[in-house]
């Protein structure tokens, strides 16, 4: 199917969705529907009925049931961006570090004092997670 | 003759707008990071640009992905904060330079960057955050603004080269204007960080302390980091710092660093500034 | 492996569109225009192209002066026709090629190429009346269309020499993607006209067919062409014919002619048409 | 005022608005108003009541006089964009030809048989009119 013959050289990065185009085709309804939550209106429809506002969006039934789940790294993995899916981590009130946490499988309160403590460190093998990386979900 | 006589390199991190607009930055978690601002904040209160020029991403704000310029150029009269999610920040609306704007506008296209000409766009915390650094809260802005808006979040980014060449253009766009007008540019966005999955957190200080050395010591070398580079090592979101290599571009080559903060932590970013002037 | 096998430079005027939608390409003022597109079409069914990558200008159905790309490319997966202040025109909507689309737009940006990613845009004349031209009134359009949408309303456009890059780059993106397709590119727009001010009506037959013949015997001369010259001497409109340089690009250097053809008027436009093959 | 120090080599082009940035600067909301009437919605309110509709965009006197004078050549001097403009003809049921023939001082009739007989012809020297040229009006 595809018409590209390599692999992504950041392909085994691990834990990172790197938003290329055939990321970007994935997620493109899934994202545009959490740019939406940019208007005051459109928050107050979607906190009144969230399932009944995410039918405007042409979501598939996992991008839909992630987003009402808050599933951060599903909704990554279905072609989300972090800047379009933390929309709706503000939208909830969550900070970065809460996300972060949760993405990453810690509490926030972890994330914080990893942050403080100096943040993830960097190591050239490192190996968050072997589901991470940019294989299809 | 208008003409660039420094550069400013600062992270952009939302937080760090909202420690300033919540008056959080006495607190022992913010204090360290905003003590080291304040050198900067007085140099450029001294050095009075008329203009700055900032370049600097859109979050999903004035942008979609429906339409993804790689370069937006700003010639409009003012563009106002934009809602991200928890309504427009209570800062200043920004004030263009049409004239100069414009000039850069048809000054690069010639030149054979492929800009996209932008009248009207909200603009995000990738514009206001460094304002608030550098400037604090005063009740207008102290200079016009000229937003240069790039791609960070679709992939592939434009290339570190490529934005160092476009700030070489932009330096001779400037000097053929010919109002004098003291210019200063703005690259915003980095250092070192991970918003996204499992890997979220990363922060690579060795990274960012040879990037901040490399912008003197030899940014033409800075310049040919690949993207593939950056994202592994400085993180995903990390490559927000092709956007200082424009900065540095528009510099004379051997400009000289003349302030540098780092910090780490703000929310989840490691927060770099520096300050370069022309000789 | 993708492949451009060839390339076809056309006019877009809206009222060879409209001819061909209310059924009057057979009345005396457009019969000589149209009897000379037949042999185009014969080649073209012949040619069997799976996707056709259209260079050409939207005139302020998509686009607006909020925001004007240089190099919009559209990846999305179709293209509506656009209400130009008529209706939307009666011919099928267009069928984008999403993962050649998107391949293009990663290896242009990374080539340096400063390109605006598009999912939605519909799509002018500018684009729908090469495809008329080409294909007469098809149920369904016979390929997959890449729309490559060029500013050339707002001054400046890119240069001549820009384009003609570009279509280089092009070709270089097109010959790496893995999947077998026949690839055609389109340069539409022009000849010479000028639709506005007081020299409204201006057609430059000699400036038009020296034109054609440089796309084979001299296109690199035919790229350095200045916006001033299009302007003085093809009309203000005529500098649409950048637009064939990036097809041109996309070519082999020594691609030859199959066909031509040149009337005037379509409206007030001086109406051309070539076939180019790789050889 | 300007920051620029010389006339732009296309300025001595006679009968022709070069649509640079100073132009499009002066024309920007006459133009928008212009693109409104793509949308059927916008001919229809605007067929009710010109001027009512014009107060949506903040346009000069002489501009709004302009467009409801159906001044084709005024508009461009006053910044319009023939692409714009010419949304306003479509409007009016107007061809290229007819406005063509108004911006050049012939009747449409004139316009297309010059057309018809080849063109208005190119020639280094010619000087279609004093009055036009990029200078403001
Ligand atoms: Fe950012
Ligand atoms: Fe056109």
């Amino acid at each position: 199917m595809s018409g590209k013959d390599e692999a992504p050289e950041y392909g085994d990065i691990p834990g990172t969705y790197v938003f290329d185009g055939r990321h970007s085709r994935r997620g493109y309804h899934l994202n545009m529907f959490c740019m939406s939550l940019n208007r005051q209106e459109n928050r107050e429809v979607f906190r009144a009925d969230e399932a009944a506002y995410l039918k405007r969006y042409p979501l598939t039934s996992a991008q839909r049931q992630a987003v009402l789940e808050r599933d951060w790294l599903g909704m990554l993995r279905l072609g989300g961006n972090i800047y379009y899916t933390f929309k709706l981590a503000i939208f909830d009130g969550l900070s970065m570090q809460n996300v972060g946490g949760q993405m990453s499988g810690i509490t926030e309160a972890e994330f914080k004092n990893m942050m403080i403590a100096g943040g993830r460190p960097y190591k050239e093998d490192q190996q968050v997670s072997a589901a991470g990386g940019c294989a299809d979900g | 003759m208008a003409k660039i006589t420094a550069g400013v390199g600062t992270s952009h991190v939302p937080a760090i707008g909202a420690a300033v607009d919540h008056g959080k930055t006495a607190e022992p978690y913010w204090e360290p990071l905003f003590s080291g601002y304040e050198k900067a904040r007085q140099w450029l209160a001294e050095a009075k640009p008329d203009v700055a020029i900032i370049v600097f991403n859109d979050h999903a704000s004035a942008f979609s992905l429906e339409v993804i310029p790689t370069f937006a150029l700003g010639v409009g009269a003012q563009f106002q904060p934009a809602d991200e999610g928890y309504g427009p920040r209570r800062v200043p609306p920004v004030e263009g330079h049409p004239e100069l704007a414009w000039h850069l506008a048809e000054s690069l296209i010639l030149d054979e960057f492929d800009m996209t000409i932008v009248n009207e766009m909200p603009v995000d915390h990738g514009l206001t955050v460094p304002l608030s650094i550098m400037c604090g809260q005063p009740e207008r802005w102290p200079f016009k603004v000229i937003p240069l808006c790039v791609n960070v979040i679709q992939y592939p980014p434009p290339t570190g080269s490529r934005c160092y060449q476009l700030g070489k253009a932009i330096a001779a766009a400037v000097e053929s204007f010919a109002e004098d007008l003291n210019v200063v540019v703005f690259g915003t966005g980095g250092m070192s960080h991970q918003l996204q999955g499992e890997r979220a957190g990363l922060i690579n200080e060795e990274f960012d302390r040879d990037f901040l050395d490399g912008l003197t010591a030899d940014p033409d070398a800075l310049a040919q980091i690949p993207h593939v580079d950056y994202i592994r090592r400085a993180g995903s979101e990390g490559v927000e710092l092709v956007m200082w290599m424009v900065m540095r571009g528009a510099l004379n080559a051997d400009a000289k660093e003349v302030y540098r903060h780092y910090h780490v932590p703000a929310s989840n970013t490691a927060a770099g500034l520096i300050v370069l002037e022309n000789g």
